[in-house]
Order: C-alpha cells, then sequence, then structure tokens
C-alpha cells in the first residue's frame, strides 16, 4: 500500500473573472476541480484518491466575493471566507445562526481559509471512503461502513440508502434552517436552488454531496429576509471542540407570535447523507410555547423513523436531546 | 533543604529552548547532505498475509528514481520481531519496500506504479476474538506470546466459547494464561474482606502520534554510518541501531539534536531508523527517509489494550487485603509490550494489598505494533482503579481521599512479587497536600446537580519506577575555566538533559553561565546514558552527573594538593577556584586545574579512566583525553529498593447529561518525586502528563474494522489528540518536594505518573458524576455517557477492544 | 472499449467492478444498425399478400399467458428505466423501485416456468430441426418459428442471469426484511455485478430486436395476438404448419 | 590527539544552502512545463517572505510548506500532518493564521508571508512572543511550537491585550502532542504584558 504525502502534479488555472472560471470549469468537466479554501481539497489529491488533472482557484474571482445586503435579506460570495463571515456585524445581528455554525468549523487556520461555498460542497468524512476505498461513493459496488461488524459511529441514522455516509458541513444545516437558496451558475446561465435541492442524498446521488453538475460553480447563497433576527438555537456535539465534525449538531430557526411560535425550521447535522429537517417537529412545536414540557412532548419526534447501525444508536437520544434544549427556551 | 542549593530546584533557561522557538532547532528531517535523495516506504494494505510477487519494473525505469530497497536488502528477523523490511507483514501499514529518487514527489510518483500481490493469511484485530476456540491467529506459529527470562516463545491458546462468554460477563477467568506472579495468602485474605469488588475491565491501546512523523537521514563515510535521527535516547539508542546496522557501535554516529515527541516510541532504536543506512550503502548516496503521518501511525508504535478482570478485598477500615487481576493484553504483531505485569506491580505499589494475585496473558493481534507509552501499564491500571476505590468508599462510607490514605505507600510499604522495599514515598502526603490544594472538603459539599449538568469530582494516584542506575557520568573542565558536561541523554523536550547537568554544576559550585552542555551527536563525544524513557533521567543522570563531578573534584584537590602543597582534603572549592581551607586567598582557578591536568596526564587528563565505565564512554573519553580535566565514573552509588515515582490528581468536572461531553472545570496535579530539580520543569511534565491522562480517559483509542482488518484512525483528526479546548485553560501542580535518600539531590523521576493520575482522577471523576457507576473502560466517549443516562445498551459487546 | 470495469478490494488487490457502461452505447448502434439493415432488405424484398385478420379466429395466447407477458414487459422496462436512467445521469430515487419490480418479475417469470410444465414444451423448444427449417422457406413452422423460439431462448437465458445476479445483489442490500450483510467476497461481488451487467446490456439490444419486430408490418398480427389472444384463419394458414400446431377455434 | 578538529564535517550545510540544489525538482518542471494548457499559472515567481522577496521556481501544485522548506530553506516551518490537523506549519499571510501545508504557493504571490524565521529584529532580540515562550519554559519537544508562535503573533497583533480565553480561542488550531498547552497560554500572557 502506497503512502502519499506530497501533492501530484496537476495544473492549477487561477482565474480572475467569473465567465473565464465558468469556461474552464465546462471545459474541464470532471476533470477539472473546483478550489475554494482548499482545505477539503488537498487531502484528496495528496492521497491521490481523486485525480483531477487541473483545479481552478476560485479565490481570485471578485463576483465570488463578499456579504452583500439585498432587498430579500442577504447574498454571500461563495468564496467568502468564514472568518469574514464570523466577523459581519450583519449576519451576526440578523443571522446569527450563520456566524455560531461558522465559528463552530474545524479550527481557526480552516476558518481563515475555508469558504461558505467550499465548507457546503465538502465531501463526507466516512473513514472508510477517505480510506481512498473503492465504495459505492467512490464507484464501486459496496458500503463498507454498513456491515455487521463495520465501525459506523458516525455514520448515518437516516436517509441512508447503499451508501451510510453523512453529510460533515456544520454552515449547511444553519442555511437550511434560513431558507437559503443556492446560485449554481455555468456557461450557459444560472439556477437557483433551494437549500434542500442543493444537498444530496444517496438514494440519488451515491457519488455526490451536492446537486451541482460538472461544469457548474456555486456562486453565491442567498439568505431571505423571512427569519431575520429571529429566535436561533445552535449546537455541535463532537468528540473534540476543534478539528471534529459533529456527531451531531442542530440548527433552529423559530419565528415567534407572543410566546408560541409561529413556524419553524429544525434541522439536524451528523445524521443523514443531507442536512436533515425534522419536520415532524416543525409540525408538532406550531403553536407552542417554549418550556419543558413543549420541550418533552416534541423531543421524541425528533428520532422518528431513524434506523441505526451497529454503533450510532446513540445519536437518536442525541437528536431528541438537542432538540429538547432548543425547546426550553 | 533545596534551598542550600545554587542550581537544584532553580529555573533556568535551557539551552536547546531558544532554538526551539526561533525555528533553528534542527530535527531529522531538517538536514540535509550533499547528494541526498528520498525514500517513502510501500507498506501492506493486508492485516496479515504473504508476499507473492513484487513488479517494480515501472518504477525502476522512471527519470529521477534511484533504487528500490526490499526485505531482501536487509537482514531477516525471526517471528514476531519487527523487521525493517518484510515479506509477511503481520498488520496494515508493516514496510514492504521503499524507493529512493531525487524528490519526494518523484518517490511516489513511483510508488503509485508498483504493484505487489499478497496472498491473505488469517488475521484478528481483537485478542479475545483470537482466544475464542476457532478463533485465528495473529501469527501463524501461534496467537500468543510470552517474553520472559525464562524463555520466549510462540504459544497457541484457545478458550472454549464459554468461557469466553463467562468472560464477557463479568465473571473470573477459567482460561489458560500465561504468567503469573503472587504473594501473601490470597484466599484468607478474600475470606477476611468486609467487602470483595468485582469488575472487568478494557482500555483500549491508542496511537503515540508524536508530532514529528519519524525521520532518518544516513550516509556512510569510511566505515562509519551517520545517521540523522529521531530518537528519545541519545546513547541508549547507539548498541541496537548498530546491530540492526550489523555494524559495532563505533561504527556508527547518531545526531539527533531535537526530537518531535517520543512518549515511548523513540526510546530504544526501530527498524526503519535502520532503514536508510541499508539504502545508501546499496545506492551510494545519503538517503534521507521521512514517513508519512499516515505511516507514523502504522508504525510510530501504540499503547497495550487491557481486558482483564480484577477482584479487591477491602476490610472494614477500607484497608485493601486482598487483590486478584488477570490481564489480557493485546501485544500488537510484534509481542511487544509487557504492560500487564507492571500493571500488577503498580498495583502493590499505589494500593498496597496484603496478598496479591497476577495473572497475563499477552495475545497477538494484526494491529500495530506496541509499544511503552508514556505508563505502560500502570496508567491502565490507574485509570482501571480509581472508580473501584471510589466504590469501595461509598460502600463502606469512607472519604474517597481517605480511603486511598489508608492504603497509601510510604517509606515501610514492601512492593512487587519480591517483596521489595522503595526507596522512599510520601502518598499520603501528596494526597493531602492536593486534598488542601484542591480544597476537596469543601467542594465535597457543594450541590452536584445544576440543570441538566451534573458535576464530578476525581481523585487519581499513579505510579511508574522512576530511576535506574549503572550509567557514566562525563565532565571536563577546559583551561579557559569552562565546565563542559557531556550528556548521552536524549533531548525529548523534558529538558532532563540540562536539568541533570546542572547537578555537575551545582557539586562544582560553577556558574551555570560557564558551563556547556555537549550532548545530541556522537561526535560530542558523549557517555553512556540512561534511554530517556521510564521516568528515570531525573533520578539516574542527576547521579551520574554527581558522581563524575565528584570524580573531578577528587582530581582538582589532588592537582592543587599537588601543585601547591598539603593533602587534597586541605582544599574546597567555590567561585570557580580550588582554594585551601586555611588560606582561601591561596588556590587555583578552575582554568588552571585544567591546564595543570592537561600537563599532568594519567587520569587528570582522561589518557587513564576506570575500567568499569561502558566502551561508549570509553571512547568518548579517548576523544576528549588531552583536553583538560576529564570527571568520568560510572554510577555505582548505593541503590537498593523500588524507585517510585508518584502523582496525585484531583479535578472536577461538569458533565452534561444530555450531550455526554463533560468540561474539566478544574485540575490539581501533585508530584511526589523527591527533590524538585527543575520547577518550570516538572510542572511541564505534570500538566502534559494531565493533558495525556484527558485524552486517554475520553478521546483516544484504536479503531479497527474487524471484517477485513482496517485501522480508523490513521490520522491526527481520527486520532482524537486533546486540543487547547479539550482540556482546562489552567492546571495547577505542585510537589511534595521531600528529598529521597538515594540520590545525592534527593531526586526521583515524574513523566509517567504525572499522566496516570490525570487518567484515573478523570475517571473517577465521571464515575462520581454519574453515581458511582463504572464504565469499566477507555475511553469514556460522549456517546457512551448517553447511552448510559438513558438507560440504552452500549453499542459494543462487553470487553471488545479496538472499536467504537 | 473495456468490457468490464475493474477496482481496488479493500486491501488493494484488483477485482471486478462490473460491466463498463459504455458497451450500452455500442449495443444500442450496434441494435440500431440490425434493425436498420434488417428494414432495409425487408422494403426491397417481395412478399406474398398480408393475409386478412377477418373471418374465423383461432386462439394462440390464453389470457394468462398474455398477462404474463406485458406484467413481464411491464417489469422489465421499470428494471431498465430504474437501473440505466442512473448510469447515464438521469437521477431519481431508483433502488427500492428497482428491487420491488425485480421480485416482481423473479414471481412471474417462476409462475410461467412452472405453467410451462402443464403446456406444450415442445412448441418452443429449439432443435436441430429449426435450424434446417429456418433456411428452407418451404417449411412452415408450428406454433412458434425458429426466430421466436431463439429469440425465447436467449431472452430466457438473459432473464434467468440477470434474476439470478438479481436476487444475489438483493440479498446483500439493506430491505425491510433484513440488513446488509457484506458476506460476498469483493471478488465475487464484482462478478455477480458483471453479470447482471452484462445480461442486461444483452437484454436491452434483444429488447430492441423484439419491440422492431412487434411493431412490423407483417409481424404486427402477433403482438395483436398478444394483446387480445387470436389470430385469423387465414393468418395461421400463412404462417403456420397446421399440421404441428392445430389450435382451436374462438369468437 | 585534538578532538574536536580531527574530523571533517561530511554535512556540508543544512537546508538553507541548498537552495540552489533545489534543481531536482527540474524533471517534472520540464514536463509540467512542456503541456501547460492555457492560462495555467507560470512556474518562475516572486513571493514576499519575512519582507523579503524571493524568486523560486514553483509546480503549480506546490504547497507553501513545501516551497518554504524544501526550496527556501526555512525550515523553521514544520510539517506534522501534511493535512491540516495539527497546526504545526502554521504560517502568517497578511497577517492571518494559515496552515502553509494547505496553502498553495501560487495563491500566496500577491502577499506577505511571514514564518517563524521573520519574528527576530535585525538585531537578533527575540519577537516577545518567543522570549515570553522561554521564560514560560513553553515548549516541551518544539516541534509544533513555531506554529504556536506564529498563532500567537498573530493574535497579538490584532488583539494585544486577549483575555486567556480568547488567547485559548486564538491557538486552539495548533495541537501539542506534548501537552504544553498551559504553558502556552502563559507565554501569550506573558508577551501581551500581562501576568499569567
Amino acid at each position: 500500500m502506497a503512502s502519499f504525502d506530497v501533492m501530484p502534479e496537476v495544473q492549477l488555472f487561477q482565474p480572475a473573472e467569473l465567465d473565464d472560471a465558468l469556461k474552464l470549469a465546462d471545459e474541464l468537466g470532471s476533470d477539472g476541480w473546483l478550489l475554494g479554501g482548499g482545505q477539503d481539497t488537498y487531502g484528496w489529491l495528496k492521497d491521490r484518491a481523486k485525480q483531477p488533472r487541473a483545479m481552478i482557484d476560485l479565490n481570485g474571482i471578485e463576483a465570488l466575493q463578499g456579504i452583500r445586503k439585498t432587498d430579500d435579506g442577504m447574498e454571500i460570495g461563495a468564496a467568502t471566507i468564514l472568518r469574514d463571515i464570523i466577523r459581519n456585524e450583519d449576519i451576526n445581528r440578523d443571522y446569527s445562526l450563520l456566524s455560531q455554525a461558522a465559528s463552530r468549523v474545524a479550527s481557526p487556520q480552516i476558518r481563515n481559509v475555508g469558504t461558505l461555498g467550499g465548507n457546503l460542497s465538502q465531501d463526507t468524512r466516512c473513514w472508510y471512503y477517505r480510506r481512498g476505498l473503492d465504495c459505492y461513493r467512490a464507484g464501486g459496488n459496496i458500503c463498507y461502513a454498513d456491515g455487521p461488524q463495520s465501525m459506523n459511529r458516525e455514520h448515518a441514522v437516516i436517509g441512508a440508502s447503499r451508501c451510510v455516509a453523512v453529510s460533515p458541513s456544520d454552515t449547511a444545516t444553519a442555511l437550511l434552517a434560513l431558507d437559503a437558496t443556492m446560485v449554481a451558475e455555468n456557461t450557459e446561465g444560472q439556477r437557483v436552488l433551494a437549500a434542500e435541492d442543493f444537498f444530496v442524498g444517496p438514494n440519488t446521488h451515491i457519488t455526490q454531496m451536492t446537486a451541482l453538475k460538472p461544469g457548474e460553480i456555486l456562486s453565491a447563497i442567498r439568505i431571505p429576509k423571512k427569519w431575520a433576527s429571529q429566535r436561533f438555537y445552535w449546537e455541535k456535539v463532537a468528540d473534540r471542540d476543534v478539528w471534529d465534525f459533529a456527531l451531531v449538531s442542530i440548527a433552529v430557526s423559530m419565528a415567534m407570535d407572543g410566546n408560541k411560535i409561529a413556524d419553524s425550521r429544525f434541522v439536524c447535522g451528523g445524521v443523514a447523507c443531507t442536512p436533515h429537517r425534522l419536520t415532524n417537529v416543525e409540525q408538532a412545536v406550531r403553536g407552542r410555547t417554549l418550556s419543558n414540557e413543549s420541550a418533552d412532548a416534541v423531543a421524541p419526534l425528533a428520532s422518528e423513523g431513524c434506523k441505526p447501525l451497529n454503533y450510532n444508536h446513540f445519536k437518536l437520544p442525541l437528536m431528541e436531546n438537542l432538540v429538547r434544549r432548543a425547546m426550553r427556551g | 533543604m533545596s534551598n542550600e542549593y545554587k542550581l537544584i530546584g532553580k529555573d533556568f533557561v535551557p539551552p536547546d529552548i531558544t532554538g526551539k522557538v526561533t525555528g533553528k532547532a534542527k530535527y531529522a528531517e531538517d538536514f540535509r547532505a550533499d547528494g541526498m535523495v528520498f525514500a517513502r516506504m510501500y507498506t501492506s494494505p493486508m492485516a496479515h498475509g504473504k508476499v507473492t510477487s513484487i513488479n517494480t519494473e515501472q518504477a525502476e525505469a522512471m527519470e529521477g528514481v534511484v533504487g528500490i530497497l526490499t526485505a531482501e536488502d536487509v537482514p531477516e528477523v525471526t517471528a514476531p520481531d519487527a523487521a525493517i523490511l518484510t515479506n509477511t507483514p503481520a498488520y496494515i501499514g508493516d514496510p514492504i519496500l521503499a524507493i529512493a529518487a531525487e524528490t519526494e514527489q518523484i518517490c511516489e510518483d513511483a510508488m503509485a506504479t508498483i504493484e505487489v500481490e499478497i496472498e491473505p493469511l488469517p488475521f484478528v484485530t481483537d485478542p479475545l476474538d483470537s482466544l475464542v476456540d476457532g478463533g485465528p491467529n495473529a501469527r501463524t506459529e501461534g496467537n500468543a506470546y510470552a517474553r520472559s527470562r525464562e524463555g520466549s516463545g510462540f504459544q497457541t491458546i484457545k478458550w472454549s466459547q464459554q468461557q469466553v462468554d463467562d468472560f464477557r460477563a463479568g465473571k473470573e477467568p477459567t482460561g489458560d494464561f500465561v504468567s503469573e506472579w503472587s504473594y501473601g495468602d490470597l484466599d484468607n485474605s478474600f475470606a477476611e474482606a468486609e467487602l470483595v469488588i468485582e469488575e472487568p475491565f478494557v482500555t483500549i491501546g491508542y496511537a503515540h502520534m508524536s508530532m514529528e512523523p519519524r525521520t532518518a537521514m544516513a550516509y556512510w563515510q569510511n566505515g562509519t554510518c551517520y545517521v540523522h535521527g529521531s530518537s528519545q535516547s541519545q546513547s541508549y539508542f547507539m548498541p541496537g541501531l548498530a546491530r540492526m546496522l550489523g555494524v559495532e557501535t563505533k561504527d556508527v554516529v547518531l545526531i539527533s539534536e531535537n526530537t518531535g515527541g517520543g512518549f515511548g516510541s523513540k526510546i530504544g532504536a526501530y527498524p526503519i531508523a535502520a532503514l536508510p543506512g541499508y539504502f545508501s550503502k546499496k545506492i551510494g548516496r545519503p538517503v534521507q527517509l521521512r514517513v508519512t503521518r499516515e505511516q507514523e501511525y502504522y508504525m510510530g508504535s501504540a499503547r497495550v489494550g487491557f481486558q482483564g478482570w480484577i477482584k479487591m478485598g477491602f476490610g472494614a477500615d477500607g484497608k485493601i487485603t486482598a487483590s486478584d487481576v488477570f490481564i489480557i493484553e493485546d501485544i500488537g504483531p510484534n509481542a511487544t509490550g509487557g504492560d500487564a505485569s507492571s500493571a500488577g506491580g503498580a498495583i502493590s505499589m499505589v494500593y498496597d494489598p496484603s496478598a496479591m494475585r497476577f495473572r497475563g496473558l499477552p495475545v497477538l493481534t494484526n494491529t500495530t505494533p506496541r509499544g511503552a507509552q508514556r505508563g505502560p501499564g500502570q496508567n491502565q491500571i490507574a485509570a482501571v482503579m480509581a472508580p473501584i476505590m471510589d466504590k469501595a468508599a461509598k460502600v463502606l462510607g469512607i472519604d474517597r481521599v481517605e480511603i486511598r490514605k489508608i492504603n497509601s505507600t510510604n517509606n515501610d510499604t514492601i512492593v512487587y512479587a519480591d517483596r521489595r522495599p522503595v526507596t522512599s514515598a510520601y502518598m499520603d502526603e501528596a494526597l493531602q497536600q492536593g486534598a488542601d490544594m484542591f480544597d476537596w472538603q469543601n467542594r465535597k459539599n457543594q450541590p452536584k446537580k445544576k440543570g441538566k449538568k451534573v458535576r464530578g469530582l476525581g481523585v487519581g494516584q499513579g505510579y511508574h519506577s522512576a530511576g535506574a542506575t549503572g550509567f557514566d557520568g562525563l565532565v571536563r573542565l577546559t583551561p579557559d575555566g569552562k565546565l563542559h558536561i557531556h550528556s548521552g541523554v536524549g533531548n525529548l523536550g523534558t529538558y532532563s538533559f540540562a536539568s541533570t547537568s546542572r547537578a555537575a554544576a551545582e557539586v562544582l559550585k560553577c556558574d551555570w553561565e560557564r558551563c556547556e552542555i555537549h550532548r545530541g551527536n556522537t561526535e560530542n563525544h558523549l557517555p553512556w546514558s540512561s534511554y530517556q524513557a521510564g521516568s528515570v533521567t531525573i533520578f539516574s543522570h542527576t547521579r551520574t552527573n554527581y558522581v563524575a563531578a565528584m570524580d573531578a573534584l577528587d582530581k582538582m584537590k589532588r592537582i592543587a594538593a599537588q601543585t601547591m602543597g598539603g593533602e587534597p582534603g586541605d582544599y574546597d572549592i567555590d567561585g570557580q577556584r580550588v582554594f585551601l581551607i586555611e588560606d582561601p586567598a591561596q588556590g587555583m582557578s578552575y582554568g588552571a586545574i585544567a591546564a595543570r591536568a592537561i600537563q599532568l596526564g594519567g587520569d587528570y587528563s582522561g589518557a587513564v579512566y576506570p575500567d568499569d565505565i561502558h566502551e561508549i564512554t570509553q571512547r568518548a573519553v579517548q576523544n576528549i583525553a588531552g583536553s583538560g580535566l576529564i570527571g568520568v565514573a560510572k554510577d555505582n552509588l548505593h541503590q537498593e529498593g523500588v524507585i517510585p515515582g508518584l502523582a496525585v490528581a484531583f479535578c472536577e468536572i461538569e458533565l452534561d447529561l444530555e450531550t455526554g461531553k463533560y468540561d474539566i472545570l478544574d485540575y490539581v496535579g501533585i508530584a511526589e518525586c523527591g527533590t524538585v530539580i527543575h520547577p518550570k520543569g516538572l510542572a511541564q511534565q505534570m500538566k502534559g502528563g494531565a493533558v495525556w491522562g484527558m485524552g486517554m480517559a475520553g478521546l483516544e483509542r484504536h479503531v479497527y474494522d474487524p471484517q477485513n482488518g482496517l485501522p480508523a484512525n490513521i490520522g491526527y483528526h481520527q486520532c482524537g489528540i486533546p486540543t487547547y479546548l479539550d482540556v482546562p485553560s489552567v492546571t495547577k501542580t505542585d510537589a511534595v518536594n521531600i528529598a529521597d535518600p538515594q540520590n545525592p539531590f534527593g531526586a526521583r523521576g515524574i513523566g509517567e505518573p504525572a499522566m496516570g493520575c490525570s487518567v484515573a482522577a478523570l475517571q473517577s471523576a465521571i464515575s462520581d458524576a454519574l453515581d458511582g457507576h463504572i464504565f469499566g473502560r477507555t475511553p469514556i466517549s460522549p456517546d457512551m455517557v448517553v447511552n448510559h443516562v438513558m438507560g440504552r445498551d452500549q453499542s459494543f459487546l462487553p470487553l471488545q477492544t479496538n472499536n467504537f | 472499449m473495456d468490457i468490464a470495469t475493474y477496482k481496488d478490494d479493500v486491501w488493494g488487490q484488483e477485482v471486478l467492478n462490473g460491466v463498463s457502461w459504455d458497451l450500452l452505447w455500442l449495443v444500442i448502434v450496434l441494435a440500431f444498425i440490425f434493425i436498420a439493415g434488417h428494414a432495409i432488405y425487408e422494403t426491397t424484398r417481395k412478399r406474398a399478400q398480408k393475409p386478412s385478420s377477418k373471418g374465423a379466429r383461432v386462439n394462440r395466447h390464453e389470457a394468462i399467458d398474455r398477462l404474463f407477458h406485458w406484467v413481464m414487459a411491464g417489469s422489465v422496462f421499470v428494471l431498465l428505466i430504474t437501473g440505466i436512467f442512473p448510469i447515464i445521469g438521469l437521477n431519481f430515487a431508483w433502488l427500492e423501485i428497482h428491487w420491488i419490480a425485480g421480485i416482481i418479475l423473479t414471481i412471474v417469470v417462476v409462475f410461467h416456468i412452472l405453467r410451462s410444465f402443464t403446456q406444450d414444451l415442445s412448441s418452443m423448444a429449439l432443435g436441430p430441426s429449426d435450424l434446417k427449417e429456418a433456411l428452407d422457406e418451404t417449411v412452415k413452422p408450428g406454433k412458434y418459428s425458429p426466430a421466436q423460439k431463439s429469440m425465447h431462448m436467449v431472452v430466457s437465458i438473459l432473464t434467468l442471469l440477470v434474476i439470478g445476479s438479481g436476487l444475489i445483489m438483493f440479498l446483500q442490500i439493506e430491505t425491510p426484511w433484513w440488513e446488509r450483510p457484506n458476506s460476498l467476497s469483493e471478488a465475487t461481488l464484482g462478478l455477480v455485478f458483471f453479470v447482471h451487467g452484462i445480461s442486461t446490456l444483452g437484454l436491452i439490444g434483444v429488447i430492441c430486436l423484439h419491440i422492431y419486430f412487434g411493431l412490423r408490418p407483417e409481424k404486427l398480427f402477433y403482438t395483436r395476438s398478444m394483446i387480445k389472444g387470436w389470430i385469423s384463419r387465414e393468418e395461421l394458414n400463412a404462417h403456420h404448419d397446421q399440421q404441428r400446431w392445430n389450435p382451436d377455434e374462438t369468437t | 590527539m585534538n578532538p574536536q578538529l580531527s574530523r571533517r564535517r561530511f554535512i556540508k550545510a543544512v537546508i538553507a544552502s541548498s537552495v540552489a540544489a533545489a534543481s531536482t525538482s527540474g524533471i517534472n518542471q520540464a514536463a509540467a512545463q512542456g503541456n501547460r494548457p492555457r492560462g495555467s499559472v507560470e512556474r518562475l515567481i516572486s513571493i514576499n517572505i519575512n519582507g523579503q522577496t524571493r524568486r523560486v521556481d514553483v509546480a503549480p501544485q506546490e504547497t507553501l510548506a513545501y516551497t518554504l522548506r524544501y526550496k527556501l530553506g526555512l525550515t523553521g516551518t514544520k510539517i506534522g500532518c501534511n493535512r491540516g490537523e495539527c497546526g504545526a506549519c502554521t504560517v502568517l499571510i497578511n497577517g492571518v493564521t494559515n496552515y502553509s501545508c494547505s496553502t498553495l504557493t501560487h495563491s500566496v504571490r500577491t502577499r506577505t508571508v511571514r514564518t517563524v524565521e521573520g519574528l527576530q529584529a535585525p538585531d537578533g532580540t527575540l519577537h516577545p512572543v518567543q522570549q515570553a515562550f522561554i521564560d514560560e519554559l513553553s515548549p516541551q519537544c518544539g516541534f509544533c511550537t513555531p506554529g504556536q508562535v506564529m498563532s500567537a503573533v498573530a493574535l497579538l497583533e490584532e488583539t494585544p491585550q486577549p483575555t486567556r480565553e480568547e488567547a485559548r480561542q486564538a491557538l486552539s488550531g495548533n495541537l501539542c502532542r506534548c501537552g504544553a498547552y498551559d504553558h502556552y497560554l502563559n507565554g501569550v500572557m506573558r508577551a501581551s504584558g500581562q501576568n499569567s
């Protein structure tokens, strides 16, 4: 078994204009690799587990940068680094859910270069897959993580289909809870996807984490006004408080009508291949107040439909407990 | 007492620290030699197998590739020992071949073309899976390996399914074992006990994961092999390295000025340190091998895992009457470890049962090779024992600190199977000092529950034997008046090479500014020194430097007497002068004494030296003979009994019942290691040890997929090394600071107990937070806590190991 | 163009991964070429007057067999769509539909096989005489022509292969009844995937031809018979040897 | 016998002097240059490191840690994992901490890089962080120290008087296997003029 450490030969393009990047992405197709902060790139390339012909560095493109106010909320360029999001006043005031989530990503150095687009598009951390094994997700015909003896403490408890990997992104849960939309562009134009459609599971896309097609670039993330300055709850449970991905995380937005919940979004991370919306919890909390009673009443709904693997049934009570905490007020 | 010293017990600036903060400190991979090429290793993808064919054709044809090294190019070793390169790999990551090329990238490009066919053999990742009737053996020769003075060898030991099931159910193991020792009347002692506690336990092994991926660079010149290596020890590394290279010790030069961590994984020579030597010989160019982080995981060694059962008897007064322990130890593929018996020894030392039995069964697995890791054995059992002591305290209605004091080691304690005395021990004092500093009594009375969070208080004890004898000291006074202290101690980052060197300066009353330490390179003429491991350096090398300095002092006085008249006893030293006691104005400077020594020759200048010093020291003396006054001696000072390094820790945690996570709110560690030699260095060891204990208690473990033998945590991220945010921002430490009679400065070592007390305190605190629940397992991860609190089953089988 | 794809198994040793789906395009192109060639050939050939479908009718396919045929056709189409579309980039949640359709196909095929023992097996049996028959234009077939028998034979073999391999794959995934066992070696699993893929490709080719022939003007009456069950006495006379197949009249 | 001088050193230098000898990478350079796709980056670039502009031949895929250590002889920057999981390779890019093992050298062409070698004053005076780390005996094995130093420097440049918790957060992307965290934090507090 070869063990690799240095970057293998791969070309690098550093376009300054989005159009040039789109053209390159189009020409290179699946041979091209979009480069944001690169923190989920270099490992794959160094390990030679992924072998693109060229990297397209998106960091020099002005149009992909920045945090802007729009008529209906905010727009964040996909290449905006997490550090800027964490420090942005408007986001901290109106959408603190996102800045809280972003501030729990990996480590300071990674947040200093990691982009929002990259954090959303990052690949799963299933250790079998990361080892470079030819599993379903890598185009093979087997899932090593879902056998009778597999070590799958960090894997999915719901929404799995052959592949049992989970979505690792912290910002993804927050953006789903904020009803964000994703702007994807290619040489032919752009399409706007709801966050829920942007993240895809193995039942439909076993080798992908997002609905982005080859040649498409995620250019911006739009957050509607709907949840601005509403009540938020964010928590991430991980083994270590630096670097580690969520065992389970929760992002909650609540619109209050007096002391009652008028509308809400409950999204769990680390439990499914996509950020997982707890729609039954959302329905159940409508009209309820924040209290211990409400918490205990709705919490059991959080794990409904879950099907744990060998080592991850703890995620079920953990999901329930996180919902409980969000509901306690 | 320590106040009498000029240097001992005082902080100082170690000579190597500036290089560490400026980046100028050179580690093995920072060196280059003319014409040097880089090497990379191809390792086994299979947990156990036999290489049937290797195709390197394409690689060899690549431009920039300089050579290939295979098992045929290096000495064959007999199983279960580790080879430099092997054709019968016994774990994933076992090195099979190496490639040398002009750049690391070319090495890797070539590596990608290598084709190796391996015929799979049965493998196993959990000792119990191998032990059960019909289970696979990790080696074709057998599944157990005993190393003992009477003889070492493979054995095949099987237990019936019923025996394994009973063991998992917490019953006393009834299957075969390979080693046993005992003392006292076990049956009677248990019969006398008021309370008997039986607990099964498992401690999962985990990787050392030193920061520096180990590197070795080697070249040959005039028959001498120069090795720039990554080593915990300096001189102690040499004989093994020479043996692996197939040359005599005199024909090896080891340069190891700095080492990026070791923790037991680089005590003596390890196979790949010798790989560049063979490669360089084959291709005629200097070769540097820097392993990848993944490979550091594979071959960087790991802690031995335990699966065991313990039975403890307590009298109504809390005194431990008897202890019966059975440990299956996971000794990896190379039968390395020996932790279990050390664990038994630690029980005898720390808890002082009047009767005791130890039974051990070392079982081979196809996981990464195991080795000594900070408190090997002692720290695993410290983690196991803490909640058991707490349980006994609870049942007997005794305070948890009190029950430990009742059983505490003191100067009269007799330990181990051979019932040896200790040099000195003050566990009672350590516990009291810690309890006071931590405010144990007051904290005990604080409310426990705060919403969904519970407080837990923990107390833990650590032990490791902390000293060795028989090594050499070498000092030299030069005509410029400087004192040169030659140290063959490695540089692991404890600064003990420097703090023990100060012993020589202390004896010779020499200003520290006028002292120079020579170390880090065989060519700096270094004496035979101890391994920098096992917490031995402080004890061992304050002694060697003491005897060398006393030898120098004796010679200085003799020279003064010879030069200025009178008897040597008429003279004393101070202010870098030897002077007549009766008339201090009459004397000679150290420079003058050194110049006179050169003139006089003989033993003064090192032309003659004692014949009991090690050949390595002899060569060093030969090389520096004639350059000054030489003080050289073997440490033949009186020593009898076990030299204990002891430590206690107290901690308070706040455990979140809903997430299973806990914050360590406060931590106090107390060292009981005799006189404090270097206060800041001691604090560093106590605090670093505390962090290690926190990692072991809650985060770190090996995880293997038993179906295919794959390791899950080959990188830093998956290994779960504690970060800044997983440990308290402030950890408090202090020391008992009572001199040990068998060290000229009263000092003993501490590195390992510093960790044992921490993991024990954490286990104790978690148990306390959960109303005395004993998981019987390290690490305790958040999922285990959540499952326990919610009344759910744990995911793993009882006693299952190397898993989540 | 490769026939198979390979991958490294968990220990880095090369094993089969499955069929190379590039072959899909080859199969489709070849089928198209055959169809185009055949169509051109047929237009240049003189043919006898098409027999009338009016008049007396004889029974060709019983209702139960027709039902079987169309259920099978339906499930095969569902299987092909759910199996092939994701491969060519049309993503949807296909797996459950695929295995449910596979079970239906398996059940009807088993039923068909069992039922075949109550029927005249020889009418569908392909023998050496069929070769002679195929080459001699003067000889009329019994119930099934040599071409139909060959088609049936090929479809049978491919279907059995695809079902057999499919069932093994089905046992390896998680279902409401069992957990994923991961019990096959990766080499075996690769072989199973290969067989499933290659037989699917074969079926795609054969089905293309089957549909083509079914839609050809001179053979359309067979298709009608598979829907309505009957052919006309005239059609029977024109295409079959009543010595060898003498079906009952129907209304 | 004169012990010191009799033996000639084979090693002429550490990497610092091997800058010119970086020609070994010429092999892939030629290959890569030959079929360089349109618009892909130039190899010979200038980068600003520790206040100096350095001209260096950089492969498109090369990481900054590699360039620093293998091409420029700046071996103070350590490679502990090469995966962004330890922080030993931390450098400052435009004053912000980055893992140089996970940064492409080509991405710093227009930015300034500072490494541990660039902290001392021209007269050799240590940076306050370096001095404080010595005074607090912060390093143990020292392998992670350059990275810890750089994270501390970045923090103090932005927040000259951080709280201990701020320091803990700021340094949290730097692993220390020896567990010297407490002493590093003491060092940061001392360097900021606050008593630890």
